[in-house]
């Protein structure tokens, strides 16, 4: 967007625009913009989680509002509007009020660093990959903030339930960052997309992937992590108190918060708008990231429709004693294994522009050693299942054996 | 001072350090006080933007915003008790007293006799990326020494206090 | 300049993006019914009375888990620079950013022996 | 541009608030809010220095990189701050630093 707000700016004043209000116009302009692009699709998100989670249960889902149901949000927003919204009399007013805007405004934050395309982006910033894991941090505080400010020991527990879950995935989720962040050697998110120009991050560091796909099914507190919405444990959680519109917001900003993952995920480790013909229009470019983000986010769709919720001691052992050692050892070796090969001059010194041949040797033993990581890994998981199977079993038969009272 | 982006910024971000600061300072409910010390370092951070910094902003609201609001939230929630303090101030008009005198020292002993004179344009343009960051921390000739105590320190910390912390009986 | 203006974006960004939120909100405040009543706006818990204070006493193990997050929190903001320069970085600095991961994957096992990762 | 001075006067009067708090605050939470509230103040300080002074000199860094210290040694600080406030308060059920006595001679 940036050529388009220089080129507004320049309209406006040719027009006969003040310097500065030409300029604040022209970022306005480039604000709303970037910024329609998540508001449009958080109304067709919540149109498509309904539909596929629909699907997975053998149900249809919407279909009666517009053709499919494709209108159902509509319906669904009309009806928040008159919903009746009640702040109870304990409340913090003010950060009752401040806490679901701000859940949301982080979310759709986080969208004026994403690169849609090779010249259409809110902002390239240089600390890219850290900006938004900044930006997520006041959705933590917004989560905290709405427990407290509801002054109800549900919403309170809630809350602390989910920072706790929130902040110890933020973990493995940052460490798993490194990994583009190192290989490309830069934090800017337009670098790392153009530095996988020769091998997508995914070949060459699958477990970093998998770690930062697991823990970000996490941080937007998704089924098996969904702590956020226990409803069998905590009447909803965090949210108890909200009602109407205000409600809405949370799950407007979750549900968007998926899709918003999706895309980087998309940018961090699949290339971005790389695709066949991308530089032919922008168009198509997009729609590459655009595809690659929504597969990224359907099968989050399909992750949390068909797995059963975790308990929260189990949540938290495996992030402590599995995702996190993980992650260690992962950006350990990532940087070892890039290190060797760059002194032998097997892999090229700069990511950005490497073709697909000087990547090859690099590919294989990044492919070879996470292999050997994640098999291993693997190894300790099935031990501890069959542990864990046998202690069951032993504590069901002394169930069954005890004398019935 | 013309009216910019700069000066404009400046001006928000003054609202936001020095209006936390002051709600922190003031108010008897601590969570409270705890958001507004957030507000407070929102601001910080705005003044690292001002000043060409943005990594520092960014690891600012990581550190703060994301780890120690969190952690002092939790902290203030298990020492329950605290809400019910009576008494908010100590010594009120002693430390009134003595903070307006640093604050009147500092401002007009030292900063506008020394500094008051230096005009705006003394702020250089070339500035510092995050990657010359990362090299002088571990290069011999640049910070590897602090790098290093930094993370002795921070072990240190973590250990330290979770044998602190952790509950004997449980 | 330039950065700054980059960040110019940011900021009206940051201050457009409460604003959408916002919207919905204030405009349901035209259509929505007000008829609020002591028992609506009571505290919700299953219909029951509320009994004492919200502020229950929490477990420690919250503050333990803020608190080893909070250490690799800090542990990032020197790693990102040092990833980021990590290209043309001299065998030196990364063995030094080497010895840094170490120390502090040293006190996760610390916290590890010690049963501070179990939720009890 | 905003001068120098200006950076400066709002580091000093939000140091002043963080002495203050620290000196008339009665909860060693609140005290220990405060004094994250001076070490901030030191922030802005080093920052604008490193901004106004030193990126026109061979020290490119200094300034910088002791504010990412600085940061480091703030968290380091509350974590083991809130850590000592949470176990006196299990022994003694008080937040309040005048009565944790014990080691007075």
């Amino acid at each position: 967007m940036d050529n388009l707000c220089t080129g507004l700016c320049t309209l406006l004043l040719d027009g006969g625009f003040d310097a500065g209000l030409a300029q604040f116009l022209s970022l306005l302009v480039g604000v709303l913009l970037v910024s329609g692009v998540p508001l449009i699709t958080v109304i067709l998100l919540i149109w498509v989680e309904r539909k596929v989670a629909a699907r997975i249960q053998d149900r249809i889902g919407p279909n009666r509002v517009g053709p499919i149901g494709l209108l159902q949000t509509l319906a669904d927003m009309i009806k928040l509007l008159s919903k009746e919204d009640i702040t109870p009399t304990s409340a913090d007013r003010l950060l009752y009020n401040a806490a679901p805007l701000v859940s949301f405004a982080s979310v759709v934050l986080i969208w004026a660093v994403i690169p849609f395309t090779p010249f259409h982006y809110g902002v390239d910033l240089e600390i890219g990959a850290l900006y938004f894991v900044a930006i997520a941090s006041f959705g933590t505080l917004a989560i905290m903030v709405a427990g407290w400010a509801s002054n109800n020991k549900y919403a309170l527990l809630g809350a602390f339930r989910v920072v706790a879950l929130l902040v110890s995935y933020e973990v493995p989720l940052v460490f798993a960052l490194l990994a583009p962040v190192m290989l490309a050697g830069s934090m800017s998110l337009l670098d790392i997309v153009n530095a996988q120009s020769g091998m997508w991050f995914v070949i060459l560091s699958p477990l970093a992937f998998v770690i930062f796909y697991v823990s970000s099914q996490a941080e937007t507190g998704r089924a098996p992590f969904d702590l956020i919405e226990a409803e069998s444990e905590l009447v909803a959680g965090f949210n108890i108190e909200y009602s109407g519109m205000k409600f809405g917001m949370f799950f407007a900003a979750e549900f968007l918060h998926v899709f918003t993952n999706g895309i980087l995920m998309a940018i961090l480790f699949f290339g971005g708008w790389m695709g066949p013909l991308y530089y032919e229009s922008p168009l198509i470019a997009f729609a590459w990231l655009g595809a690659k983000g929504g597969l990224i986010y359907l099968t989050t769709l399909w992750l949390r429709n068909t797995v059963p919720r975790l308990r929260i001691d189990q949540i938290m052992a495996f992030n402590w004693k599995c995702l996190v050692p993980l992650s260690i050892a992962n950006i350990v070796a990532v940087s070892l294994a890039l290190k060797v090969l760059q002194e032998l001059d097997l892999a090229p010194r700069q990511l950005i522009g490497a073709g697909i041949g000087e990547m090859l040797p690099t590919t294989v033993v990044m492919l070879l050693i996470n292999g050997a990581i994640g098999l291993y890994l693997l190894g300790i998981l099935r031990r501890r299942g069959q542990e864990a199977r046998r202690e069951f079993q032993a504590a069901s038969q002394a169930y069954a054996a005890a004398p019935a009272d | 001072m013309e009216l910019n982006a700069v000066t404009i910024g400046f001006a928000v971000f003054t609202i936001f350090t020095l209006g936390g600061g002051f709600g922190v300072v003031t108010t008897r409910n601590l969570f409270q006080g705890t958001i507004w010390l957030m507000v407070s370092l929102f601001g910080v951070a705005g003044y690292f933007i001002l000043l060409s910094a943005p990594f520092l902003a960014a690891v600012q609201i990581l550190v703060y915003i994301g780890a120690i609001a969190i952690l002092i939230t939790f902290a203030v929630m298990l020492t329950r008790s605290v809400t019910r303090i009576k008494v908010r101030y100590i010594r009120l008009l002693p430390s009134f007293i003595g903070s307006l005198l640093v604050f009147l020292i500092l401002l007009f002993g030292i900063t506008v006799p020394i500094f008051g004179g230096q005009l705006p344009e003394a702020a250089p343009q070339t500035v510092a990326s995050t990657r010359d960051l990362g090299a002088a921390l571990v290069s011999e000739h640049g910070y590897v020494v602090p790098f290093m105590l930094a993370s002795v320190l921070l072990t240190g910390a973590m250990i330290g206090a979770i044998f602190i912390a952790r509950d004997e009986k449980a | 300049m330039n950065v700054l203006h980059e960040w110019a974006f940011i900021g009206v960004f940051a201050i457009l993006a409460p604003v959408f939120p916002a919207l919905p909100i204030v405009i349901a405040r035209l259509f929505r019914p007000r008829k609020p009543n002591a028992l609506k706006s009571s505290t919700y818990e299953c219909g029951v009375e509320t009994i004492g204070d919200t502020w229950v006493q929490f477990r420690v193990q919250y503050y333990i888990y803020g608190l080893i997050f909070l250490v690799f929190d800090v542990e990032m903001v020197f790693l990102f620079p040092w990833a980021a320069a990590y290209n043309e970085m001299s065998l030196f600095g990364f063995v030094a950013g080497f010895l840094f991961i170490f120390l502090l994957t040293d006190a996760l096992f610390y916290a590890w022996k010690k049963n501070a990762l179990d939720w009890k | 541009m905003v001068p120098l001075w200006m950076y400066l006067a709002v580091a000093a009067a939000l140091f002043s608030l963080g002495v203050f708090g620290v000196l008339a605050r009665r909860n060693a939470v609140a005290i220990l809010m405060s004094v994250e509230l001076m070490l901030n103040a030191v922030n802005i300080n080093l920052v604008a220095f490193w901004r106004y002074s030193e990126t026109g000199t061979d020290l490119l860094l200094n300034g910088y990189a002791f504010t990412a210290f600085v940061l480091i040694v703030a968290a380091a600080e509350a974590a083991v701050g809130l850590a000592i406030i949470i176990t006196v308060y299990r022994n003694r059920r008080s937040v309040i630093p005048e009565e944790a006595t014990a080691l007075k001679g």
